[in-house]
């Protein structure tokens, strides 16, 4: 069919997962609702297709030691105030955020040591220690710049102060924040006449409201709502891997999970495809492993475990373990879907002989349990790109002996050299190289039991042209975004 | 008892309430498990992994760590200056969150009284006027059933049909009136039958009374005996009720407003003590629970002004 | 039944030639179990004052409202009613609101609870001129201040915007009288509309109706029990027992000995103005020392009561009178140890038994608990004994007050009210009292049971030798019972004299008012003689 | 002729279609293990999100479990919670209205200012407060919402037993030396026993309403348990493909919401009263 030509009038709404709660702060996850709104831009931008690093505000950069970064501003870059964008601006948005009581995962004094402008149009960043993830960084919604005017006393004031494609004119708290295009836009015209962010935290209720047409596009739509959007021929449903793994965790530091016998029993038990088809309505695929399959670092020889009950049985036997009380799993109430995924567990688990009971708790009501060490399972999942689009931060967290948030207490002197040489590595292909080695020898050793991958997914009304789908759901409202009448 | 003690004693008994809610909601992250400032930073931050430092940098910021009693001291220092605290996530000042969601709750609280009132007074005068026939049963029937609908039940089902199949009205928010139908919609329905009822008895025993009785002697019409000699009187127990209802509604319509996305004001304590930003909740508590003592005081108050019998101290029974 | 008596009418001359009237024709009121009034006839000429009497209960009022058209929803009227010969019970609602107020108009006993009080008298008036809407309110100013003032309210524009509760018992009566002449009817039907007025309010309200009756020539139907009260200006007199007319002639037949049986119960219910002189006594069993009452803490404003000393005597009646708010409860309830003094004491003379005063209140409905049979409230008195001493006490208090036992089972509605009255009696007798305190306790009933427990109590005083303090605001009945007469006036005690003292020598204002209003039932004493008393 | 009576009264309320709809609910949740046709844990992927059918009369839910056999079970949560946190509140209701009523004075004056805070305070909030200190279970959720629900019970005690207490009959009762036993026993329990019992009624239906909110919201009724409530919430998000799953729970809280309100306006209407609803309006009006 004919492609129908955009409406230079047309307004986008968005309802998105998530509300702005932080006063727009960007060390907070509020960055990222200011970057979907097309308003926040980085110097560095990671294009989902290429998987690489890409300049945005920045059109370059070197390094000119191993701990210093130097970025070549754009020119001619203008705030939506009209100010311009130069390195003064840029070193105090990010100084900002470096400065800040609870600063971001990504761009924090530990990463970054300082910011300093070289002269107009050159920022110099600076690393405490050797860091080839740097330009990643950079790219992280948590390093936007803002225009100096935006950081006010009572905190930060986005209205026409970003570089982006659209401004922010006005918000309704807690409801929607609502965007004009930005006639100035350094790269191009923008399509789209304005778009609107709606704040709407229940999942079903986004589904419907893409259903409804009351929003064009809908993000991360929960899997229980996904049959319904597929059915409904008005909308087009997207998917890509996120990098979210659904999880089962082990504690591997106690009985009797300590025991590689049992892990790989466990593991062996579960249907994860069934578990994929049910309660994730398809919406995920079953895990081979930590990472999903199209991350580049993944072991693309990993297969789905299948299941063996008799070899489950086995290993159970094996492992010598007597079961004298069940053990118990945790399921946290922050995602709804596990309640069903312990159940099924919980039935599988009896096929080999375990009993389990399912609990289910919010996370920080266990978290100081689990941190120390006090569970024996519990279903959580973690984004391995947190901030930057590089696992390296997860696998040292979750992993390593001495990770901030190695919630299995998996500790194996291999996998941390590993990740010590991966660290310092500049070269890509091998530092993902060393990442595979690393997903190895966590599967290898039944660390946990990785469930599904979860997929992201967006509903998008049929009369939106030019959406790209962000599985780090970082860019929505785009310049190429457009609407048909 | 004169009005102004009346208004004394309200006083006195909105203080009370307001430091004991406040303190009462001031405990929760002392008393649940979990560290409260790392569930602060978690609600900032998606998946929070902070480390010490920054727990410890937090919780000095806003003073966190300090011992409960000194905590809560602080709080009600610069409570009585007027200042409610910054939230313990947007270290924004707490009346920024409070205001715009008590006006939502403020207009959905409203929008759903006036349906309900308008709704059950003329409910309420047929009913009356016809006891014992069809429309009574009906209406009577009505009423026991609309209390007895779950409204997270109900809402979903309506959201079904009205805005999924039939595409006629929002599905969700808050910004066209549109979008109100639905929430007042099942809001009402219980205030709708306490109301009804309310209405129909005092309508009764107004239509009983002797004075309407005299007025028909005097030769008004049934009509006009009803409109100006019954249903105003028939309506006075009403008045009491919904203030009563006003209160209820300023912080209990937590599901509804998690349903349809509004950003009102059980939604806002709601999320507030889910994620633990005590000042926030407090400010909100205490804003709800001074605007329900105070609607409902000075309903009380007004009843007590405009009714003759209790005015002039005729004793009653 | 009676129907024959239609020979002795001898209709008074009118005053308009041109005669209407207000006719009903076996008319019949039907619940839906009982016939409540049946197959009543009469008739209501223009210029006439016809009284219906007959005890509670009998019908009256089902009469007026039937006429009126406004039977409660579960009663129903049959038989025929004609004004000027066109059948009112066949119109429809819409009709009949233009002869109700227009044509027939009604007075109430209880003004203040016929009105609206939220609405000021002038929005009354209005309404009953049917002027009642935006705008009409000026336009009518002057008819209605010419109305208040016809009927005695003067000066009649602050009156006009006074609210019901603003008004005075008489007051409000006459503005009733003001709201019922508003629209110039020709006929009134009116239901008891003084026997909750003291005398002197009784007397003057009486005289107006009279007055404006005969100024504007319309036909009044004048329901009452007692018919002492309107012997001297109704022309004929109706009587009623158990839904039916039983009897019906002039006023001035109505005390030949030869009348209805159900007549001649009431005519000898009406009280006699002497009775026989009793030893005085000198035992004296309580005092009250200067004892006052002030309900409002605060000492401003005019106490309830003011200082009052008295003392009783043994086998003494104390006859207490005084207008509504005079402060006669507030002295009962002080002389019963119902409330403490704020100032002086009450001193009894037999130590500190509180149960030695009892009171007997105004409502017998009230005084029982309408959910529990007649023992169980009365077993409040004796519950602590055992049970065969305390059914041997109640079985004599039964008797005492001549009541059979089966009684005792029945719940309060079942009761009468004056039954009811008997019962509060025995209860009280149950505590062995010296002293009884009657707080209008029979001005909720009719003459003939007024009549009975008025008996019944001073019999009670000669045999156990009970001391009375009889509260009422008619005359009649403190005449009646009273050795001694106690006047208060706003808070005061203004008069405490023997009764026969009283009657010569009264010298407060208000004792003299009150002595006066006695003079207009004074004639029914003479005429119909009293045997048994 | 007076037992006679009661026992008509009696019958009135107990031979009416909402008290044999009631019992027939309470007796198929008590059998629920014997006659519910799955076990209602059990879960068949492959028949998930099924519409009536014969083999799951009313369907199955997102896990393939048995949504009858879900709802016979839940009923035993739902129910059994509800009735305890009634006879809760009606106990402390009954007492503390009584002792206000009694006791008058300051007494009655801080029960009124609580009966306000409570009024107004929102009832999720008291919950979300007590299950912060308590944790998620049977015991919180009866405490939670104990805690508000007594307070309409004591209203109108309260404003029952001070009018009954302010009547002539009892000062009359007093007067010829009734003890206070007597008083309260004669004058004051039967005639707050009846409303008090048709408002209990009322209470326990509301109650049911409201303890389904809070497990709709997740935070009442944790799983493995399940209740209406519960069931309500995981079924929403596939409303739209099987709105089954809603309508379900959904009816069986209605229903026994219903037919509780109605037994309870026949205890009302038996008692001379006008509608079980004008109880509550009543107790707010004394207030
Ligand atoms: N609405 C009603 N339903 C049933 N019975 C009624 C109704 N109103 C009155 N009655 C009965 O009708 C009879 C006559 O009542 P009515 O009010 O006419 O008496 P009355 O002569 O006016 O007495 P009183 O002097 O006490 O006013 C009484 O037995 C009364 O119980
Ligand atoms: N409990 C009370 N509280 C406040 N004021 C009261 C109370 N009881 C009586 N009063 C006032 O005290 C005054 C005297 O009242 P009281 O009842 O003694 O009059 P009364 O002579 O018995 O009148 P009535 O003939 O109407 O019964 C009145 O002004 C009344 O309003
Ligand atoms: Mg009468
Ligand atoms: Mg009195």
């Amino acid at each position: 069919a004919p492609e129908k030509a955009a409406d230079p009038e047309a307004r986008v709404v968005v309802a998105n997962f998530r509300a702005p709660i932080s006063n727009w702060a960007l060390e907070s996850d509020d960055a990222y609702v200011l970057s979907i709104a097309g308003c926040l831009e980085t110097l560095a931008k990671y294009d989902q297709g290429t998987k690489t690093v890409e300049p945005m505000l920045a059109t370059s950069w070197k390094q000119s030691s191993d701990t210093e970064w130097d970025f070549e501003l754009r020119k001619n870059v203008e705030f939506q105030d009209g100010t311009i964008m130069d390195a003064k601006a840029v070193t105090a948005s990010l100084n900002h955020v470096l400065k800040a009581t609870a600063p971001a995962r990504a761009v924090n004094p530990k990463t970054i040591k300082k910011v300093e402008a070289l002269d107009a149009d050159t920022v110099r960043v600076t690393t405490p220690a050797a860091d080839p993830l740097l330009p990643y960084r950079m790219a992280s919604v948590n390093a936007g710049v803002l225009s100096p005017a935006a950081y006010t006393e009572t905190g930060i004031d986005p209205m026409n102060h970003c570089t982006g494609p659209f401004a922010p004119v006005s918000e309704k708290a807690g409801q929607s924040l609502t965007l004009d295009r930005n006639e100035n836009y350094w790269d191009g015209d923008v399509k789209l006449a304005g778009g609107e962010i709606r704040y709407i935290t229940e999942g079903a209720t986004r589904a419907t409201q893409v259903q409804t047409g009351e929003a064009d596009i809908s993000m991360s739509i929960p899997a229980t709502s996904l049959a319904a959007l597929e059915a409904d021929k008005q909308i087009s449903v997207l998917k890509a891997d996120s990098p979210r793994t659904s999880t089962l965790y082990l504690n591997n530091s106690r009985a009797p999970f300590d025991n590689v016998d049992l892990r790989k029993a466990v593991t062996m038990a579960l249907d994860l495809p069934a578990m994929a088809a049910s309660v994730y309505e398809g919406a995920a695929q079953p895990a081979t492993g930590p990472f999903a399959p199209s991350e580049p670092w993944a072991n693309p020889d990993l297969g789905v475990p299948q299941v063996n009950i008799e070899e489950a049985k086995k290993l159970v036997e094996a492992s010598g373990y007597k079961q004298e009380k069940p053990l118990e799993i945790i399921a946290i109430t922050e995602r709804a879907e596990f309640a069903g995924v312990g159940a099924i567990i919980q039935e599988q688990f009896k096929q080999i002989g375990l009993k389990a009971n399912v609990v289910t708790k919010s996370y920080g009501a266990v978290e100081p349990d689990v941190l120390a060490g006090k569970y024996d399972m519990i279903l959580s999942q973690r984004n391995r790109m947190i901030d930057i689009a590089d696992p390296i931060g997860f696998l040292q967290a979750d992993y390593s002996c001495e990770g901030g948030y190695n919630l299995s207490h998996y500790c194996n002197k291999d996998y941390d050299e590993l990740i010590n040489q991966a660290l310092v590595e500049k070269d890509e292909a091998k530092r993902h190289d060393l990442y595979r080695q690393a997903g190895d020898i966590l599967a290898e050793d039944a660390v946990n039991v990785w469930l599904v991958n979860e997929q992201a997914i967006d509903g998008v009304g049929s009369k939106v042209q030019g959406y790209v789908q962000d599985p780090l759901t970082r860019y929505v409202l785009t310049k190429d975004l457009a609407k048909i009448k | 008892m004169s009005p102004l003690a009346t208004v004394l004693r309200r006083v006195v008994g909105l203080g009370a309430a307001v430091l004991l809610s406040s303190f009462a909601v001031f405990l929760v992250p002392f008393v649940s498990p979990g560290d409260p400032v790392r569930a602060l930073l978690r609600a900032r931050m998606d998946i929070g992994e902070a480390d010490e430092a920054t727990v410890q940098a937090y919780a000095e910021q806003f003073g966190l760590h300090d011992p409960m009693l000194v905590q809560f001291g602080r709080w009600l220092g610069r409570f009585f200056t007027g200042d409610m605290g910054l939230s313990h996530i947007s270290g924004t000042p707490v009346a920024d969150q409070v205001l715009p969601a008590i006006g939502v709750t403020l207009s959905l609280a409203g929008g759903t009284l006036l349906v309900a009132i308008l709704v059950s007074i003329v409910l309420g005068v047929v009913s009356a006027t016809r006891a014992g026939q069809w429309p009574d049963r009906l209406i009577t029937s009505m009423t026991h059933a609309f209390i007895a609908i779950p409204e997270y039940a109900l809402a979903p089902l309506l959201v079904l049909l009205f805005a999924v199949r039939f595409s006629l009205l929002p599905s969700a928010g808050y910004d066209s009136p549109a979008s109100l139908v639905l929430p007042v919609f099942i809001l009402a329905l219980r205030p709708i039958s306490f109301f009804t009822v309310a209405v129909r008895s005092g309508v009764r025993q107004a239509l009983d009374s002797e004075h309407v009785l005299a007025a028909r002697a005097r030769g008004l019409g049934r009509t006009q005996a009803l409109m100006r000699h019954v249903v105003p009187h028939g309506l006075l127990p009403l008045w009491t009720m919904v203030g009563v209802w006003f209160a209820g509604l300023l912080g209990g319509s937590v599901i509804v407003e998690v349903i349809f996305a509004i950003p009102g004001m059980g939604r806002l304590i709601f999320d507030a003590i889910i994620n633990g930003d005590i000042p926030v909740a407090q400010g909100g508590v205490v804003v709800v629970v001074t605007c329900a003592v105070l609607v409902t005081g000075i309903i009380d108050l007004v009843h007590k002004l405009s009714d003759p019998n209790v005015r002039i101290g005729v004793r009653h029974g | 039944m009676c129907w024959a008596a239609r020979m002795c009418w001898t209709p008074k001359p009118r005053r308009n030639p041109m005669a209407e009237e207000l006719e009903f024709i076996d008319l019949s009121v039907v619940s839906r179990q009982k016939l409540l009034l049946s197959k009543a006839r009469g008739a209501l000429r223009s210029g006439e004052l016809v009284a219906v009497v007959g005890r509670s209960g009998s019908g009256k009022t089902l009469l007026t409202k039937a006429i009126m058209g406004l039977l409660p929803e579960q009663l129903r009227a049959e038989g025929q009613i004609l004004l000027d010969g066109q059948r009112l019970d066949q119109l429809d609602d819409k009709a009949m609101d233009q002869v109700r107020g227009r044509r027939v108009s009604m007075l109430f006993q209880q003004p203040k609870r016929v009105m609206n009080p939220r609405m000021t008298i002038r929005a009354h008036l209005l309404e009953a001129l049917g002027a009642h809407g935006w705008g009409k309110a000026r336009q009518h100013e002057g008819q209605v201040l010419s109305l208040l003032e016809e009927v005695g309210l003067s000066p009649a524009k602050p009156i006009a915007g006074k609210r019901p509760d603003q008004l005075s018992g008489g007051m409000a009566q006459r503005a009733m009288l003001a709201i019922a002449l508003a629209a110039d009817p020709e006929f009134i039907l009116a239901d008891e509309p003084t026997s909750s007025l003291d005398s002197i309010l009784k007397a003057e309200v009486l005289q107006l109706l009279r007055r404006k009756q005969q100024e504007r020539g319309v036909g009044v139907l004048f329901i009452t029990h007692d018919i002492a009260s309107i012997q001297h200006i109704a022309d004929r007199v109706v009587v009623v027992s158990d839904g039916q007319i039983v009897d019906q002639c002039p006023t001035a037949q109505i005390f030949s000995r030869d009348r209805h049986a159900k007549t001649r119960e009431l005519v000898e219910a009406a009280l006699p103005a002497m009775r026989a002189p009793r030893p005085e006594t000198s035992e004296c069993l309580l005092q009250a020392v200067g004892a006052s009452k002030n309900y409002t803490r605060r000492a401003k404003g005019p106490a309830a009561l003011e200082p009052t000393s008295l003392s009783l005597h043994a086998s003494q009646v104390l006859g207490v009178v005084g207008r509504s708010g005079s402060g006669k409860s507030t002295f009962a309830r002080l002389l019963a140890g119902l409330e403490q003094p704020t100032s002086g004491q009450i001193i009894s003379n037999h130590g500190d038994v509180p149960t030695r005063v009892q009171i007997i209140a105004q409502e017998p409905y009230s005084s029982f608990d309408p959910r529990l049979d007649v023992r169980t409230s009365m077993s409040a008195a004796v519950h602590r004994l055992p049970e065969d001493q305390a059914a041997e006490r109640m079985a004599r208090a039964m008797a005492q007050v001549r009541l059979p036992g089966e009684l005792l089972d029945r719940r309060p509605g079942q009761c009468s009210g004056g039954q009811l009255q008997r019962l509060a009696i025995a209860r009280a007798l149950l505590t062995d009292p010296q002293v009884l305190i009657c707080d209008e306790s029979t001005s909720a009933l009719d003459s003939v049971a007024q009549r009975h427990i008025l008996d019944l109590l001073l019999e009670l005083r000669d045999t156990i030798g009970l001391s009375l303090v009889v509260i009422s605001h008619d005359m009649d009945v403190i005449r009646y019972v009273s050795d001694d007469v106690a006047v208060f006036y706003e808070g005061e005690l203004v008069e405490h004299r023997p009764l026969n003292d009283f009657l010569a020598n009264a010298e407060h204002q208000h004792s003299k008012d009150l002595i006066a209003a006695l003079d207009i039932t004074a004639a029914a004493s003479s005429a119909g003689g009293h045997p048994g008393a | 002729m007076e037992s006679v009576m009661a026992r008509s009264a009696t019958s009135r309320i107990l031979l009416s279609a909402p008290a044999f709809i009631l019992l027939a609910i309470v007796i198929v949740t008590i059998a629920a293990p014997l006659i519910s046709p799955y076990d209602p844990d059990a879960q068949s992927l492959a028949d998930r999100l099924q519409g009536p059918n014969p083999a799951h009369l009313l369907g199955t839910d997102a896990l393939g479990r048995d949504t009858l056999s879900r709802v016979l079970h839940g009923g035993q949560f739902s129910l059994s919670v509800a009735l305890i946190t009634t006879l809760f509140s009606l106990l402390v209701g009954t007492v503390l209205g009584l002792i206000s009523a009694l006791r008058g004075g300051w007494l009655d004056e801080i029960f009124l200012r609580v009966n306000d805070l409570l009024l107004a305070l929102p009832e999720i909030v008291i919950a979300l407060l007590i299950i912060a200190v308590m944790g998620p279970g049977f015991l919180t959720m009866v405490l939670s919402v104990g805690v508000v629900a007594w307070t309409p019970t004591a209203r109108l005690v309260r404003s029952m037993a001070a009018q009954a207490l302010s009547t002539h009959h009892v000062e009359a009762s007093k007067h010829v030396g009734a003890s206070r036993w007597f008083i309260l026993r004669h004058h004051v329990l039967p005639f707050v026993a009846g409303p008090v019992l048709a408002q209990a009624a009322l209470r326990f239906g509301l109650l049911l309403v409201l303890l389904g909110s809070l497990s709709y919201l997740g935070i009442g009724v944790q799983p493995p348990q399940s209740d209406w409530g519960s069931m309500l919430s995981d079924a929403q998000p596939h409303a739209i493909r099987s709105p089954w799953g809603l309508i379900a729970p959904g009816a069986a809280i209605f229903l026994v919401s219903f037919c509780v309100t109605l037994l309870g306006n026949r205890i009302t209407h038996v008692l001379g009263g006008e509608d079980v609803l004008d109880t509550e309006t009543k107790a707010e009006s004394h207030g």
